[in-house]
């Protein structure tokens, strides 16, 4: 028997002859191998910090939060230059697009959509996609469901520009969608998303029950690209997709009947604040919550290009009478916030140059707690 | 030499020293997490007197809670406390996996002034948890006397997740004569 | 408000400020490496004026100085300066692979008053340099508009070492017109 | 023609167009795809400085530092729990043990010595070996060169002990030999090496031309493992390893034509000192120069369990006389250092908690030049 076995089976006798006093001492043994769950139902205070880590992109990270708490619950390894997770619509399983290398940084890629138990936070199956994966500063478009949650939608860039299409009901790679021209993936339907094209028109796509393309319109220009765009950082409300520019003018692409319309258009800002250089910025920088219709937008003072800056204030807007309802000031910068669904909305602030989340009451703007030391490069909150 | 001293001269240190002191550990955070200060880290290691005999320190209440570096059982821990990371001192968090074999340590509990031996398992699979760094270096040995070392990434013990390490548990294997 | 308080305020943002002040930067530095503020990385974006017309800056001596994040080829590049990474300002370091295809910008060189298209090509292949963190957002435009957008991971364009980004540079292409 | 392809066409036009005017400008183009190469005659006061990088150990790296201009050179991204490069006795290639899972932290392990050209700093080949290598703290002794650099030696811990023996020659796996108890390898001659036991003896093993053992010799305790064990850290100068205890006692293992002989035993404190608590401390805490022979060692003044404690302080003993000749103090706490081989030698100083390499005169021990923003968590020190 080999020394080391022997080592081995020493340690086994002396945990044996322990076990054996165990019964004498005050404290009983802690069994071997036991492993935490996730709570089944998940609260609406939870909040996924998805994490690019960009000094080491191999590692991509998604980290589990509750906002009641500031409890850690979980996370998931999620490889590289990873966006974020996307939950499935009825909490059954996660989502996550991800992109591995043979050897870490150089040699074979593969992309896969992984799909995670929620309860136990490990992969319970994989969907090979093509290795197409756009690589880019994490969007929510890059990768999202349709409103039945049936289709997953991510967006490719090599640079040539595609939508790889995923059934999550036969969880197959079911096709990929050409989009010349245009960016991102945001859901309109069960059965439909649009694009941003480069000339500030929606590409609007609409599939069949298999996935596949039944119509494609290229609408008329809903955007002023030359002078002052709005971020691919839409939030969407019910039938309305919102969108911000550079210089906080609010675009709204409505879904009709009809197709995909311009709403009303009016501005985060007045003409004074407008002259204070008051502009909205920041990663993901707004934020929705219904009943009322609410839109969060991080806000700071600063020239033209700083419209990816974070901010230390947090402007909630009623989006009926379209007006300002309270300024939020925050405790630290933010380039990201997220609001929960429910009724007593929580509003988490996080911010890539960090690793702390802050959580506040959504509703009176009041400081709640802080949670330290989340992965670190926080990039998109996403909320069940 | 004042304790904010001695922390500007090895920050990392400081992490693992038991006196408390919340805000160096608060400054320290975003940094330690940022240069990756982790489990096998070193720098943290010996910074520590022994719990036991350690009067001033005895009676600590960090000595009782499970998420404390100062945790009784964390005498001889080496990682990231599995209590700050969806697990607790003695479970995993969801998803990783318990090694089984691994090295073992001997603490002194102030609550019953008695010695327990203490196994301290890494919980395995996923990448480095990242929170409540812990070092301590009671009783370490060197890379040669392995079930007495905490240099070696104990996940290499299981088979099943071998050998990403996510963070350590320390649990009561049984009182130590 | 003080410079200081700024940076206290938003600490990454002051990273690129083109004021220069080394002191912050290196203090900064391992924090920076630390938390991985990295290329892509917006929060220090823009939080540039334009070097042109931008006059207290532009006799700058670091505008001539290809390593600094203030050197006028820099006015919107999105990464870690070849320069530090064991490459130049238009070459990659040792065992990467530049990427033919990427976004370009027009920047005003001091120098001669000519303002200049620069194409910022991405080297690739190998894990972040981490070094000389440089995020400028002169034009940048969202995604929606490929070649006008720093935030895209540009290696992308490279069949070769797609997509694992190491370092930027910034090639003159022609004088803007 | 899709409108992407329309768009980089466009920019090629851009670009045409914008060279038509270059010759006008006082600014030629710059070449697209020139990539810098690293001079083919190493200087000897280079240092690749390793990075395991805790935090994301999927991502390991060596970074190749020139001591004299404190230039950064380029890097090699070396994957999972990666513990340092070994560099072949000719200089004309760079080996390096490696780790990789077929999904970043899970599925397939796969280990394999890579194989780099150290002018382009790009793998020349992969030699696969058995998915073993040993998971630790990174030391030397984890991967190391017979004399001849004929035979790679590669630790592995399963936890069942062994060494991986790769020839270098035909770059191919040789063998994997048992060292059941016995940890690491510390070559001894062109085709021996010695693993240190548990028990505090050597095993001393003898290799044939092809890698296998022809005599194995487990030797009477050299060490005392009990009250005062020696670390593994031990350095090589000529037919002599010099180990060293928490304590701070050398014990010295002679290569003689009759085996493995322990040498003169001495102590690197005093009694005043070791009442004052000065002990050595570190990760890679003692280097060694030749002519004359020198032995350095980080000190500091701690308790019994600060045996891996980064120190201020570098002492400099005369190994003939076993003297201490000088002290040197460092501006930052250290827990590795490394002195160059040559006869104006550097010494380097890093941290694992810190990103800043030290380099210093190693004769006079005067300050140089600090190199800033190196890694996330060096550990090994390697020069040619």
């Amino acid at each position: 028997m080999s020394r080391t076995v022997r080592a081995a089976a020493l340690a086994a006798v002396l945990v044996l002859t322990c076990r054996g006093h165990a019964a004498a001492s005050a404290l009983t043994p802690d069994p071997l191998g036991v492993v935490a769950t996730v709570p089944a139902a998940a609260s609406p205070h939870w909040v996924w910090v998805n994490d690019v880590v960009f000094a080491h992109m191999s590692d991509g990270q998604a980290l589990l939060v509750d906002g009641d708490s500031g409890r850690f619950l979980g996370m998931l390894s999620t490889g590289f230059a990873f966006a974020r997770v996307v939950l499935a619509k009825d909490g059954k399983v996660i989502f996550s697009p991800e992109t591995y290398f043979s050897r870490g940084t150089r040699g074979t890629r593969t992309d896969v959509v992984t799909l995670y138990d929620p309860v136990h936070l490990s992969p319970v199956g994989e969907i090979a996609i093509p290795p197409k994966r756009a690589a880019n500063m994490p969007m929510m478009a890059d990768s999202e469901l349709t409103d039945d949650g049936a289709f997953l939608l991510i967006y490719n860039f090599t640079p040539a520009q595609s939508i790889t299409v995923v059934d999550t009901r036969s969880r197959r790679f079911a096709g990929e969608i050409e989009t010349p021209g245009c960016a991102l993936a945001y859901p309109t339907g069960p059965r439909s998303f649009f694009s941003i094209c480069a000339d500030g028109a929606l590409l609007d796509v609409h599939l069949d029950d298999a996935g596949h393309v039944t119509r494609r319109i290229h609408t008329r220009d809903m955007f002023d690209v030359s002078s002052d765009p709005v971020t691919e950082k839409g939030v969407r409300l019910g039938s309305r997709w919102l969108f911000v520019s550079y210089g906080g003018k609010v675009y709204s692409v409505d879904i009709t009947p009809r197709g995909l319309e311009p709403g009303a258009r009016w501005s985060l800002v007045s003409d004074a604040e407008r002259r204070q250089n008051w502009r909205p910025g920041g990663l993901q920088q707004l934020a929705v919550h219904a009943n009322p219709d609410r839109l969060y937008a991080i806000m700071h003072q600063g020239g033209p290009e700083t419209h990816k800056d974070p901010g230390k204030e947090v402007w909630v807007y009623d989006l009926r009478r379209r007006q300002r309802v309270q300024r939020i000031a925050l405790r630290s910068p933010a380039g990201s916030i997220q609001v929960t669904r429910d009724d007593k909305p929580l509003l988490f602030a996080a911010f890539m140059g960090s690793t702390r989340l802050e959580v506040y009451d959504a509703k009176s703007g009041a400081y709640l707690r802080s949670v330290e030391n989340l992965g670190t490069t926080p990039t998109l909150l996403v909320t069940p | 030499m004042s304790r904010f001293d001695r922390w500007m001269e090895a920050s990392s240190r400081s992490v693992a020293r038991r006196t408390s002191r919340r805000g160096l550990l608060g400054a320290l955070g975003a940094l330690l997490v940022g240069v990756g200060v982790l489990p096998l880290l070193p720098v943290a290691r010996g910074a520590e007197k022994p719990v036991k005999g350690d009067e001033p320190e005895a009676g600590h209440p960090e000595a009782q809670d499970p998420t404390s570096c100062n945790y009784w059982r964390h005498c001889a821990i080496d990682g990231f406390l599995c209590g700050c990371c969806g697990g607790s001192a003695s479970a995993c968090p969801p998803g990783t996996v318990q090694s089984p074999i691994t090295w073992v340590g001997t603490c002194h509990n102030p609550a019953d002034g008695l010695d327990y031996v203490i196994s301290y398992n890494d919980c395995c699979g996923k990448s480095s948890c990242g929170r409540c760094l812990c070092n301590r270096n009671e009783g370490d040995m060197p890379l040669y006397v392995p079930f007495r070392s905490n240099d070696y990434d104990w996940c290499t013990g299981s088979s099943v997740a071998n050998i990403p390490y996510h963070c350590s548990t320390a649990r009561v294997l049984a009182r130590a004569t």
